[in-house]
């Protein structure tokens, strides 16, 4: 099994301490109403994107649904981009105009943040379209919720991307609920990973509280991907440890039951995975969580100062008009 | 009498009806175990039970369709949107089979259905999330189209939609769930027609045409606009398809200026159609051309400030308001 | 097994001759522009819904695509009716108002007659739907072709109906081309009956130009539906012999394939069992084949002399309101 | 100039934009091996193969979605709807996705995707296959709509809408794929502006404002007219959003009576929109309200005489000209 992409397991334990701080950041300044609208945190769920970036390359597409913070600041956008975004700032990687569900980098390959359930996973199957046209060996990953696979996009683009041979891996998020909705009580099957048969799709179940399986798989299947354009479907399962969004108290699900997923919590994991191996000691973990605790502070600083766009300045945003020269 | 809130008074309506006839469910998402994503069906499912209020899979279309289905066997569904946005993935269903049904089968089956949940911009949802649905919906020939703007309302059109033999859509006002307003008692039967309009308050000088979320806009605007000694006679539209001709000529003829504001976008808005009917039926009666307030047109932007922006609001309705008296 | 809802074969057998008289007379008429829009022949098909309608009771529910005259004419809707209805008269089963792509008979239980691909399928359900919440022990049968599986409200639908444990039977009439494309190029599978694995919904593939095939596996279906409500999946093979529509050369097909399925007529192949079990002679397959020619004919002359509705008649069939008296 | 079919017209536009730009592609059903079910894509999958003209499934909302993606990711698509009735499976992906991720990305990503095929009722196709879906569509921010009633207008409009940088919905005339007109020879760079409207007759009694499949008909009855001594100035809208406001303000400063003739349904129709703009840009340059003739408002029966009964014809263009005339 080839892995060129892998990144620094360190560094990559760094990006999930970023990502789960940076959340609890924007939780709080979400309750001081600095940020509007909805906002759906990833925390729990870190290992899935954060494994997911550690195994692909840097110019492979990305895009995922509307809980989209942590797939942002593992494709690279700064702390600070993803926070100004939340004030709905003119520095914000949307230039504010997208907020916390609509997340775009171009230049680190964030196809965004959609979020119309399951009507992304037509566009990743035009990403993936667009590099086999081109001949390119990139690879699209399109991440989307348990709920997302009742939804006629997701079925149609499965379809197609089965059909032409795109070459995207389907990653599904399973943590559980959609909203309030357990997947029991959304889908007719015992395991989600089984509607890929309908598509002749190769489908597999990665354990995403662990940050190396998600990776090593990742990279397993980018590789065989890269090699020969094709569809892979995987059901990564997973929690997320808040409400669906910040006004959802989630009592439908038991105490009990969040403390059994937290002992199994993805940072605390690979950290003992890497202080087992001596790659890892406890002040240098200290020292990586402070690190992120002040980015995601600072992050705050910096949204707050950003300057607003004009209001008048909405009109550019209609329509693109190439300024001929 | 007693004041409840928006959110009660449409709760009160979909318990009444599910009690009064067995043919009624509400199904949707999360409308059951959740209560509703806003909690419009509270308690319901406790009362009813699983049978009647029946959480989905995120499926509008497949639903929608299910409610279409069940109402030609029928059944008089109630499906809710969580909002009226999702309903775009579901317009086939709500555009081509259930208006069409009745006409295709020569009669033999009309469609009992109501469709309902919030419509418009709420607060800062962005672009995909903030569709007013409003001219798409009446645009089609077939469906019915309210707008509740009072608890009251929010209750008696609900009613109504339910026990109507066609489909109708109920588009509730997601930024007025929480406002109060005085509602006859749960026992009398609250059933307020389709295609009459309200009037809000009299005045001399124009008219000015409202429905949803702009009624309380328009409101706030005319009390301003009285300290500056201009009479505004306020008119809440209530329904869209049908809407209320009459009262709005007898407005005109009377005042002889007329603003429309509303909350969807300017291009093919549901105040081009009422502007075209006035102007069509009474061009003799008008003094000015007719203004309309409503949102820019541009995708919604996530910004707060450039939101209000493109939103209708009192400076934009009372400039309108302005040119319109002394044009 | 039980069998309780069977009817006589040689009824049947007449009913498929029926459909196949009074398609060719609609060609005919067509043809002279005595009917207008979209006209889709269900020529080669007819052992597919003769041996469902043979399978259950008056009372299911059926409801199908545009391919819709051989569904109507087999749940008992009269030659004239249909004729009628194509002419766009007032004595059609669907008042002059629907044409040949939207058939309705709600006295006869037929649903439609639907045109856009896939957007019955819902309908389906929601017939499914209330039977089981009236608690009625009726069957919906909902037919469509093998084009339709790859629309969203299909998919939309299965599941619901799967999680709903709906009294469907879906019947994939699987005639190998949806207009000029071939199964092979519009679905990523290798047989379509394994699309419904993806729901977990129980699936068989039936040899549809043997009307028998179909019948008792629809009966067996059907009582284990009745016994406890669930869905079930048929693929059902057969073949159109004439284009997709009247407009259609149907040039993508060899003529050697169109032969070797002629071979196989299912008309045929039932009066060759019926002869063999010496249930039927030569005389009498001659004497129903004259009855169904006459009637497709005495149904042409109906559809022409009947009336038209009068224009302004238009505006009643919009909204319905009830008399109340 | 040569004289060819707007089928024809169609095909060059689609052609010569393949030639000269690789990212250009045609997806949509049976547009390939089947030459598109209109034979509009008549000879391009022998001439550009299979990696750029590209049969799909029945998936409207898959394929269009897949358009934007590509388009996302720099690509050109023309996304062929074998007719728009069935692109309303697809509304959320054109209307939500396709002008949206402009806006929603702060300006990163625009798309540069064509959909297009015919559009409007054609003869006989019944209820769910006749929908006109250009006020759907017109009403929202983000697209930009046009409705070709030549070939050269066909041809012209097409290669400028693959050319633009953001979606554009070529709405064709089915009804008018077989008709002839002039149209400059292959070679020559043929690109018509959005938003410029043709004057197609002059006159001095009124102007018919029409688009598409109304065309022929006002120039038809503007034959009519003049026999009874009323001289019709006839404008040709071709392009709906944007329009070309001038050049019907001009006309009916000149005129002073509109018509306007267009084949979607009344309510908030493609006509309420252009009324409303006339009356309160130029309110006092009219002597007569506007008049609008479009669809009825009901669902499309299948029966001939019926469907003529609810299209837009002449003797209705003719009544209300008469109408506006005599007012
Ligand atoms: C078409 C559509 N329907 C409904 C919604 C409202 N909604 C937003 S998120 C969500 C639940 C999605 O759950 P899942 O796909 O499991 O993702 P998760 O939230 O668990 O990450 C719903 C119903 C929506 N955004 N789009
Ligand atoms: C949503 C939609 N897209 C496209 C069409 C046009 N169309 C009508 S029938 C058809 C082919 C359907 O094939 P299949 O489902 O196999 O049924 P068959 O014609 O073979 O009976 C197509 C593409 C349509 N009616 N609806
Ligand atoms: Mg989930
Ligand atoms: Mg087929």
């Amino acid at each position: 099994m080839q892995r060129p992409e892998q990144r620094d397991e360190v560094e990559m334990l760094a990006m999930m301490l970023l990502i789960r701080r940076f959340e609890e950041r924007a939780s709080q300044q979400y309750q001081a109403q600095k940020i509007g609208g909805f906002c759906h945190l990833y925390i729990g769920q870190e290992a899935v994107v954060a494994g997911a970036v550690a195994a692909i390359r840097d110019d492979d597409y990305i895009i995922t649904a509307y809980r989209d913070h942590g797939h942002a600041l593992a494709r690279g956008i700064s702390a600070n981009a993803c926070m100004a975004e939340l004030f709905g700032k003119s520095t914000g990687c949307s230039h504010g105009l997208g907020g916390s569900m609509h997340f775009f980098d171009k230049k680190n390959h964030m196809y965004g943040g959609h979020a119309i359930v399951g009507a992304h996973v037509p566009l990743a199957a035009g990403l993936a379209f667009a590099s086999k046209y081109r001949e390119e060996d990139r690879v699209t990953l399109c991440f989307f919720g348990d709920g997302a696979i009742n939804q006629g996009s997701f079925h149609e683009a499965l379809n197609l991307i089965a059909l032409y041979k795109l070459p995207v891996i389907l990653i599904c998020e399973n943590n559980l609920f959609a909203m309030g909705t357990s997947v029991k009580r959304s889908t007719s099957l015992k395991q989600i990973v089984d509607r890929a048969e309908g598509y002749d799709i190769p489908g597999d179940i990665v354990d995403g509280m662990n940050f190396r399986e998600v990776r090593d798989k990742i990279a397993e299947v980018a590789a065989s991907i890269r090699k020969d354009a094709h569809p892979a479907f995987l059901e990564v399962r997973t929690y997320r440890y808040r409400g669906h969004s910040m006004s959802d108290p989630a009592s439908y699900r038991t105490k009990d039951e969040l403390e059994k997923y937290r002992l199994d919590d993805p940072i605390i994991r690979l950290r003992a995975q890497l202080t087992r191996e001596g790659k890892l000691t406890n002040e240098q973990f200290d020292a990586l969580d402070k690190k992120a605790k002040k980015a995601a502070l600072e992050s705050v600083k910096f949204a707050e100062e950003s300057p607003e766009l004009p209001v008048a300045d909405v009109y550019k945003y209609v329509y693109y008009e190439e300024k001929k020269s | 009498m007693r004041e409840i809130t928006y959110r009660q008074a449409l709760n009160e309506a979909l318990a009444e009806e599910l009690a009064r006839d067995p043919n009624v469910f509400l199904m949707g998402e999360e409308v059951a175990e959740y209560d509703g994503a806003y909690k419009v069906s509270q308690g319901l499912l406790e009362r009813f039970g699983p049978k009647r209020i029946i959480d989905t899979p995120i499926s509008e279309n497949g639903f929608a369709g299910l409610g279409v289905g069940a109402a030609m066997a029928g059944l008089r569904p109630i499906i809710e949107f969580m909002t009226w946005s999702f309903s775009l993935v579901a317009f086939d269903q709500v555009v081509n089979n259930a208006p069409n049904m009745f006409m295709m089968s020569g009669g033999q089956f009309n469609i009992p259905i109501t469709f309902r949940g919030p419509n418009g911009p709420a607060h800062q949802l962005a672009a995909t999330h903030s569709h007013a649905t409003e001219n798409f919906y009446a645009s089609v020939p077939g469906l019915k189209v309210c707008t509740p703007a009072t608890p009251r309302d929010a209750k008696g059109l609900l009613k109504t939609a339910v026990r109507d033999d066609n489909p109708v859509l109920v588009l509730e006002a997601e930024l007025l769930y929480s406002s109060k307003g005085m509602v006859e008692p749960p026992d009398e039967d609250l059933l307020i027609p389709l295609g009459k309009a309200e009037l809000k308050r009299e005045g001399s000088d124009l008219s000015i045409v409202c429905y949803a979320q702009t009624v309380p806009l328009a409101l706030k605007v005319a009390a301003q606009l009285e300290e500056e000694d201009i009479s505004a006679e306020v008119i809440d539209l209530r329904s869209i398809k049908p809407w209320d001709e009459q009262a709005i000529y007898n407005s005109v003829s009377k005042t002889h200026r007329v603003v429309i504001v509303e909350q969807d976008r300017p291009f093919c808005g549901v105040g081009a159609e009422i502007c075209y009917q006035i102007q069509k039926n009474i061009f003799d009666e008008l003094d000015a051309p007719i203004m309309r307030v409503s949102q820019e047109d541009v995708p919604m932007p996530y910004n707060e400030k450039l939101e209000k922006f493109v939103l209708p609001n009192a400076d934009k309705l009372l400039s309108a308001v302005k040119k319109v008296c002394y044009a």
